[in-house]
């Protein structure tokens, strides 16, 4: 095990932009660092804002929901949603207490392996700034 | 007969707080709960704390189990025993329905581990009443503002300070641990302690036993169930009501089972994997609530389970509540 | 609980050297339900496959989690083998441990870390998941093509070449489209009608095309393979199984009127067909042109008519046509002309729009062909043509570029001088798109050979002055004032999708843009396809288009319909939306979310829940997590599944 | 017995005679002067019985979710009510044929606990004039305050009304706007604090569902927060949050700002904070200019193609 | 001792009945299998899903581990369904009253049973073969919903009509392939074969909406409450009374009940 702590993420990941990007950077041998765990899903729309409060319960340091860029969603319109839904939620999780950093919702495109290795990049040195996140955690 | 000045109370709390955890009524929000108590102001002037005494005697979630292991390799352990803890400040009619339904958990063939355990590690101290609210109704349910049931300490809250009475052998313990701290009333304190209880309301509630023939099918029910939300509210802030489930949690290789509160009030109380449910109507779970506390508890107990604290008049948001159902069996009855 | 197996690869060195292969196996068998795993050098050539085959024979596996690359390289393949070993597909999940770890740590320990937690959560959900049937839907080799203009007759042709019937629905009485109108096309001057006309003709005679002219979709439900088209046949007053297509009727009348073919211009009679060609050939009363239907009085064809088909009693009726798939090319109208005030379009006769200009070349046209202005017949000496009217242009909210004008102005011009040599064309315009095979060239031949002025410039406005018109605006070039006195002003407006577009968007639940213009699945890689499977575009449906772009459209769509029929069966994705009916309370605010209007009702004993088409979801969840209870649930990306994903990762 | 209050009996008993409603759901007498009982009126005599004063306080509307009334069911609405009654149409749990809707006008209903406070004595009766609540008790009436007698959901109320009714009582009120002050005050604190704030509140919590059962928005045939899958029964400060999240999300567009769970709630946490801070953020994210008014489309069920990124400005303030 | 905390135990085999339901046989790790009789309950646990009180269909006088026969119908069976012998589960128990069997001396018994309600009854009857010579003579009635939802057909088909003096009779909702025997619902099939009342007990077990019209069968045939034995199934947490859950009036179905007799039901408010 590491001696340094190291932040956890957990990435939904759009699997037409977002995940295909993951893997663009993969293809491209970017490094980032091993703290973003992601999770596919067909697109953003379908994240629903409890998973990633679930994420903050169980432990994550930091959530991250990304998906196509507004106007190239493959089934059209569902980012759409998830900008609205995630404008909110944002708000209301930092409204609830939570640091605005631990939260972000990104667009990135399956061209953008760069964009997904340094948004991985900027969310771990922001946690790692933080520290551990504790609230709205489990303690048991 | 003991005395204790007021200004010592938070002396004796802080010398109790060295083996025990110690609870005490604590002003939050502008309400007072009995909490944790870690040196606040001792709350006065409240006629009870929202939550009741049962809540940390038998807490909403406790774990009953700890497992470990895949399903070829499990190993169990029973969750470790309570710390002691001495909660001061529950009013008498708390007490009692604390003492109800240790009967429940401690008679019979089963004697429910996890609740003895806690309430040995418990000490009581209870304060009697000197003011009663509106919703106030113990002595309709033969309690009073000085009942001694299910208290280990009493105190009598007088103008200076406390008369301090050990009820139980592990009142006197814990008052033990109190030397110094406690003068023997004198005469005077006694009499002054005493002399202002307050008088809840008593007359005008007709306490019925209703059994099922006399009453299960009375349209009554049903009207009384219109109005209800099948909310938990009166059942999680009852002293008497001790409903709970069991379910299992886990987080990896390792879970815990839990035990927590339930409300029969819920739609899903009984209902069962294939899909059976004893009581799918409002009405039916409206009535079992009533008539479970002033029958079917009677029935097997030969006492009503309810002690008149008065939180479901004062938290229903619907005025469904115990002192009214009571006031309208007496006419329901007539009728 | 399920008996999983995990299987980690080390693609060589891609992963091994980074992930520690050997203590992710390690790892992954005290997961809760794992009872295999093991390592390959590579799980996704054949002898790694056998061993995942072997192991799903011999430890019994019901689920498999193969920790290796990304699922969009092997995913498949892996499916595939585990289906060959008796396994259901949809039980195998992979855990990219390759482009999402192994090259992008570098760290052995963190990327270890980090796989074994992969696998773990594939572990979870890959256990949460169902044995799943790829459905079939049968398919209804029959095609229903809207639009008889020059796309959808070429769509419809090649289809039913093909071998597959087709049903072609025309709004108007006739065939042709815009391309009737048409009198020379770029750029090579064919005359419209004589490429048009054989391909009519060929529509009208195949054998495997039925033709509903003078009729429209108005309701179509059901999914690819399976949709109903309910079609209404507008009523021509006619009885067209009758007409023997004499015209004497059209002679006859007494009543003439403006043409709407004709743009507006005569000689029209309210009952006939557009021009003598017209496919079929059968003609149509105008109810609002006709004196018996205004006044009561006349008959004059119904008692002319040497067949007795003319029916004034004749209503609309409707019929329902089950097809497989829909070609839309409902093609393009110009923007309605009272936007151009202030070229005085509307007020000032001589200001006309280009397709109107199309008919005045036409020798079917109202001047026979002769270039004659409507004011006065006299044949102008000097004509403006004003392009972009309309297009490029934000204010009038048409932002876009109708594409074709500048092409077309370019062959007004030509045409123009070539009929009227002493005359002089000049063209306003913003800039010259002449992208395409030889249509630079022809531009240039406009002006180099045929004298076209152009002047690069908005026109500000248009007035009449000694009986002409004066057309004001500036030449952006040389930054001068211009003045042009011009006889006639043709406007090249705007081109906007036909009238009947929205309503017919409406019926098929495709998405349009903000003009009306159907939406294409994709700009680029799926042009011709909606984003409802069995739906196709072609021609200026989607955009303005030219001929040949159109007919290419067309057999691209035709292609993609040929393609779905080349199958009895279509297999659909089972990972779409199902709906825990015990769970849903028919709110329905999922459906607004769905982008293919898939989730339909359903009535139970006490209320309405929703039902998902399966053969129209998608399967991208947007109504699952629009749902407020779970009762929505997206098979395979299940709430339970992405929790324990969650739950797992977080461990 | 006031004019609206015989009006209303008089309506009733006609729409229960006729056979037009076969329950009218509105108030009747209770153990106390000052609190009314939600009342089921079946035959003129329970018509006769109904109450409209002052005191009037919880919500109807989530009664017309309750099965087994036989309908149609007419029921009085104050603007509250009548908010509740669209939020179930609009979700399609109610249908229209099966309510009969009597609107009357609400100048805001007087919370017995307060009156008990302010006046030291069980209140008898409460009459509205302007700012002021006149209070009746065995020793007399007096005059307060109207802040401090009013339950707190009717003091930021802006729908005195309903925005439609069958038949009216009296004259409706124009709406007014709702504003969020206090969400702005608890925005300007840093993170942490705000945290702390929500840990002390969310603490407290039974989680006995009073909010949710009081709630005319959250009437889903079978709550997401009843699936152990989305939440155990464990009661704790995280799962707490995942419960007040989660309920203020699914009602987040949908909510009508009555108040009623915060009014329901036994451990007094100030719900409607979480309410609001939706509606105020739908209001300027979206421009929904009554984010609290159930509308065609819901906020989070559309979208236009220029919405803003409400997480680019950052802080919980927009 | 905490009650709430049981022992684990091993699934020793497994045995698939019918195709939705599975005999688990089960042994505790560590000490003896407590002592049961016929009727009673256990509470076993699949750790990390959670309890399930099952009948227990096994018969302790005749030795051997705990058998539970168990329908796939929730969480806790469809886990236990999912299981394989070498798993581990917890078991308490027993919970529960038994079957009255002393004040049965004498008497013919009437075993009725429907679906997974044969459970319960296995172990009587087993229980009773083995006493034989205390009651008189036997008649098992025994209906599924298909000739492939019979349970226990070993049993039903071999052991039970070899027996001495003891018919059974069986009958489907609905016949498939070969079955040559009775289709008819319980109460009906039961109304039929007409036994007699004359000093015989009935005992009846199955799902809910069976029990409730085969009490109103026997009645018709002229039993009398007293000679009418029922099982009943509520939703139980506990077990062991304290959970507040499954009463019936002021009666607990995990301690005073699963068996009562229709005298006794007809006494409780009928909210089961």
């Amino acid at each position: 095990m590491s001696l340094t702590w190291e932040p956890k993420i957990v990435g939904f990941a759009c699997q037409w932009c977002t995940y295909a990007g993951a893997d663009l950077a993969g293809t491209s041998r970017l490094q980032y660092p091993a703290t973003v765990r992601p999770i596919r899903v067909p697109c953003s729309g379908r994240v629903n804002p409890a998973f990633v409060l679930r994420a903050f319960q169980r432990g994550a340091d930091g959530v991250l929901v990304a998906g196509c860029h507004p106007g190239d969603c493959h089934y059209t319109t569902g980012n759409l949603f998830t900008r609205r839904r995630y404008s909110l939620v944002k708000r209301f999780l930092e409204y609830l207490g939570m640091e605005p950093e631990r939260f972000r919702v990104e667009w990135i495109s399956a061209a953008e392996g760069k964009r997904f290795a340094q948004v991985v990049q900027e969310m771990t040195a922001d946690l790692k700034q933080l520290g551990p996140n504790w609230k709205m955690r489990e303690t048991t | 007969m003991k005395f204790i000045a007021a200004a010592k109370l938070p002396l004796l709390l802080e010398r109790l707080g060295r083996h025990s955890q110690v609870y005490a009524p604590v002003a939050v929000d502008g309400r007072v709960w009995l909490s944790p108590w870690t040196g606040e102001d001792i709350a006065g002037g409240y006629v009870n704390p929202v939550n009741s005494l049962k809540t940390l005697v038998y807490p909403q979630t406790e774990a009953v189990l700890e497992f470990e292991g895949g399903e070829t390799d499990v190993t169990v352990r029973e969750a470790s025993p309570p710390a002691p803890q001495v909660i001061f400040g529950g009013r008498p009619c708390d007490a009692a329905g604390l003492d109800l339904i240790a009967r429940v958990f401690m008679e019979g063939p089963f004697v429910d581990e996890l609740f003895r355990r806690r309430r040995e590690a418990t000490t009581i101290m209870t304060v009697a009443c000197r003011q009663a609210a509106p919703s106030c109704f113990c002595r309709a349910m033969g309690l009073s503002p000085a009942s001694e049931r299910g208290s280990d300490v009493l105190f009598f809250p007088g103008p200076e300070g406390y008369l301090v009475e050990a009820l139980t052998e592990a009142g006197e313990q814990i008052l033990e641990q109190a030397a110094g701290l406690l003068d023997d009333a004198t005469g005077d304190q006694a009499r002054r302690a005493c002399q202002e209880l307050p008088v809840p309301l008593a007359g005008d509630l007709n306490t019925v036993r209703l059994t099922p023939e006399e009453g299960f099918e009375h349209p009554y029910w049903e009207h009384l169930a219109r109005r209800c939300r099948s909310c938990g509210t009166c059942t999680y802030l009852c002293p008497t009501c001790y409903c709970t489930a069991l379910f299992d949690v886990t987080r990896g290789t390792r879970g815990r089972r839990l035990r927590g509160w339930d409300c029969c009030q819920f739609k899903d109380f009984l209902l069962m994997a294939g899909g059976h449910n004893a009581r799918p109507q409002k009405k039916q779970r409206v009535r079992n609530r009533f008539l479970h506390k002033l029958s079917y508890h009677p029935a097997n107990y030969g006492e009503q389970a309810c002690v008149g604290c008065g939180r479901c008049v004062d938290n229903c948001p619907v005025c469904l509540h115990m002192a009214g159902v009571l006031k309208d069996l007496g006419e329901v009855e007539r009728a | 609980m399920p008996r999983t197996g995990v299987f980690v690869c080390w693609c060589g060195i891609n992963i091994a050297k980074t992930v520690d292969v050997e203590g992710v196996a390690a790892a992954s068998r005290s997961l809760p339900g794992v009872v295999h795993a093991e390592t390959y050098k590579y799980f996704c050539s054949e002898p790694g496959q056998n061993l995942i085959k072997e192991a799903i024979w011999e430890k019994r596996l019901d689920r498999v989690v193969i920790a290796t690359c990304s699922p969009s390289m092997h995913q498949a393949t892996f499916r595939e083998a585990a289906q060959a070993a008796g396994l259901n597909p949809y039980l195998v999940q992979i855990a990219n441990i390759r482009e999402q770890c192994s090259w992008v740590h570098s760290n052995r320990e963190e990327a270890t870390g980090k796989a074994v937690a992969l696998v773990t959560a594939m572990v979870a959900k890959v256990r949460r998941d169902e044995p799943l049937q790829a459905f079939t839907l049968p398919v209804n080799r029959r095609v229903l093509v809207i639009g008889g203009g020059i796309a959808g007759m070429q769509a419809a042709l090649d289809i039913a070449d093909a071998g597959y019937p087709v049903v072609l629905v025309e709004r108007e009485p006739n065939l042709g489209g815009r391309m009737a109108q048409l009198s020379e096309t770029f750029p090579t001057l064919d005359c419209a009608s004589c490429i048009l006309t054989p391909k009519t003709a060929e529509v009208a005679r195949h054998p495997l095309i039925e033709l509903l002219a003078y009729s429209e979709v108005r309701e179509v439900s059901g999914y690819v393979g399976a949709f109903t088209a309910t079609i209404a046949r507008k009523p021509a007053y006619v009885d067209w199984d009758k007409c023997i297509g004499c015209m004497l009727c059209q002679e006859k009348c007494p009543r003439k009127t403006p043409s709407d073919f004709q743009r507006g211009m005569g000689p029209g009679k309210a009952i006939g067909v557009n021009f003598p060609q017209a496919v079929p050939n059968r003609p149509v009363i105008h109810r609002e042109h006709c004196t018996y239907f205004q006044t009561g009085k006349c008959q004059v064809c119904a008692r002319i008519c040497p067949v007795d088909a003319v029916d004034f009693n004749q209503a609309e009726t409707t019929q329902e046509k089950q097809v497989g798939a829909i070609v839309v090319a409902t093609g393009y109208e110009v923007v309605a002309p009272d936007q151009f005030g202030e070229y005085g379009y509307g007020k000032y006769p001589d200001v006309i729009d280009s397709l109107a200009f199309e008919r005045l070349n036409s020798s079917s046209g109202p001047t026979d062909g002769v270039i004659r202005r409507p004011s006065d017949g006299a044949v102008p000496k000097e004509v403006v043509f004003i392009q972009c009217a309309g297009s490029r242009d934000p204010d009038k909210g048409k932002p876009y570029c109708s594409k074709i004008c500048c092409m077309y102005t370019a062959k007004h011009a030509m045409l123009y001088r070539h009929k009227v040599p002493d005359g002089q064309a000049y063209i306003f315009y913003m800039d010259i798109r002449a992208g395409g095979k030889r249509y630079e060239e022809f531009v240039q031949r406009a002006v180099e050979n045929d004298g076209a002025l152009y002047l690069r410039g908005r026109v500000a406005r248009v007035y009449p002055e000694d009986g002409r018109l004066v057309v004001k605006g500036v030449d952006t070039l040389s930054g001068q004032n211009v003045e042009v006195f011009a006889d006639l002003v043709v406007l090249a407006t705007a081109a906007v999708p036909s009238g009947g577009a929205p309503g017919l968007a409406q019926a098929l639940k495709v998405g349009t843009d903000e003009h009306g213009f159907f939406n294409e699945a994709h700009p680029k890689l799926r042009p011709v396809e909606t984003l409802t499977r069995g739906i196709f575009l072609a021609g200026s449906a989607l955009a303005p288009k030219d001929i040949s772009e159109s007919v290419a459209q067309a057999s691209g769509a035709a292609a993609k319909v040929l393609a779905l029929f080349s199958r009895e069966e279509l297999l659909a994705d089972p990972l779409v939306a199902t709906v825990n009916e015990s769970h849903c309370s028919g709110c329905f605010w999922c459906r607004p979310t769905c982008p293919y209007q898939a989730i339909e009702e359903k009535a139970l004993r006490d209320r309405q829940v929703a039902t998902v088409n399966a053969g129209l979801c998608q399967g991208c969840g947007a109504c699952a997590a629009a749902c407020r209870n779970g009762a929505m649930k997206l098979r395979g990306f299940t709430d339970e599944q992405l929790l324990a994903e969650v739950n797992a990762l977080c461990l | 017995m006031s004019e609206r209050e015989s009006r209303l009996r008089s309506l009733a008993e006609e729409l229960l005679a006729s056979g037009q409603v076969r329950t009218f759901i509105g108030f009747g007498p209770g153990y106390e002067p000052s609190r009314p009982l939600p009342w089921f009126a079946q035959d003129p005599a329970g018509a006769a019985q109904l109450l409209l004063n002052p005191f009037c306080g919880a919500t109807l509307a989530r009664y017309l979710l309750d099965d087994g009334s036989p309908g149609p069911v007419g029921v009085l609405a104050r603007g509250c009510d009548g908010l509740g009654i669209e939020r179930l149409l609009a979700d399609r749990r109610v249908s229209r044929d099966r309510v009969h809707v009597v609107g009357v006008t609400c100048r805001g209903a007087v919370d017995p606990d307060k009156a008990y406070r302010e006046a030291g004595d069980t209140p008898l009766s409460a009459e509205l004039e302007g700012e002021r609540v006149l209070l009746t008790t065995a020793s007399g009436t007096r005059e307060f305050p109207r802040a401090s007698c009013l339950y707190d959901r009717c003091l930021s109320c802006a729908d005195p009304s309903p925005r439609w009714a069958d038949d009216w009582l009296d004259e409706p009120l124009p709406p007014g706007k709702r504003e969020f002050p206090d969400v702005a005050g608890l925005e300007q604190q840093d993170a942490d604090r705000r945290y702390a704030f929500w840990t002390r509140q969310f603490s407290r919590c039974l989680r006995c569902h009073a909010c949710r059962q009081a709630c005319p928005a959250c009437h889903c045939v079978s709550c997401s927060l009843d699936h152990p899958e989305w939440l155990d029964g464990g009661i704790s400060l995280d799962n707490n949050f995942m419960y007040h999240f989660t309920r203020a999300y699914h009602v987040a567009g949908r909510c009508i700002a009555c108040g009623e769970c915060q009014q329901a709630c036994p451990a007094q946490i100030p719900l409607m904070l979480l309410n609001d801070k939706f509606m105020r953020d739908i209001r300027d994210l979206f421009g929904v200019c009554h984010p609290h008014r159930p509308q065609e489309k819901e906020p989070l069920g559309q979208f236009c193609p220029d919405d803003p990124e409400g997480w680019r400005e950052g802080g919980a303030q927009p | 001792m905490n009650p709430l905390v049981p022992q684990v135990a091993t699934i020793k085999n497994i045995v698939v009945e019918t195709p939705d339901v599975r005999t688990f046989v089960v042994e505790p790790d560590h000490g003896q299998t407590f002592a049961y009789r016929p009727g009673q309950c256990a509470m076993v646990s699949v750790f990390g899903v959670g309890e399930a009180m099952l009948s227990i269909s096994s018969t302790a006088r005749r030795g051997g581990p705990l058998e539970f026969s168990v329908k796939r119908v929730g969480r806790v069976t469809g886990a236990l369904h999912e299981a394989e012998p070498g798993h581990r589960i917890g078991v308490r128990g027993p919970y529960g009253n038994h079957f009255p069997v002393e004040d049965w001396a004498g008497s013919n018994l009437l075993f009725i049973g429907g679906g997974i309600g044969l459970a319960p009854l296995r172990a009587l009857i087993n229980h009773c073969l083995d006493e034989r010579r205390r009651y008189g003579k036997f008649d098992i009635i025994y209906g599924a919903r298909s000739p492939q939802d019979l349970c226990f057909q070993g049993e039903l088909m071999e052991n039970w009509p070899r027996a001495e003096d003891v018919g059974v009779h069986l009958t489907v909702d609905a016949a498939d392939g070969d079955w040559k025997g009775a289709v008819a619902l319980v109460p009906h099939f039961l109304e039929k074969l007409g036994p007699s009342p004359e000093g015989t007990t009935a005992i009846t077990c199955g799902p809910p909406i069976m029990i409730k019209y085969t009490l109103a069968s026997l009645k018709k045939l002229g039993f009398s409450d007293h000679q009418i034995v029922t099982t009943l199934e509520l939703k139980m947490q506990c077990g062991i009374g304290k959970c507040g859950r499954c009463n019936i009036g002021s009666k607990y179905v995990c301690v005073d009940g699963p068996v009562f007799t229709y005298a006794q039901l007809k006494e409780l408010p009928q909210e089961y």
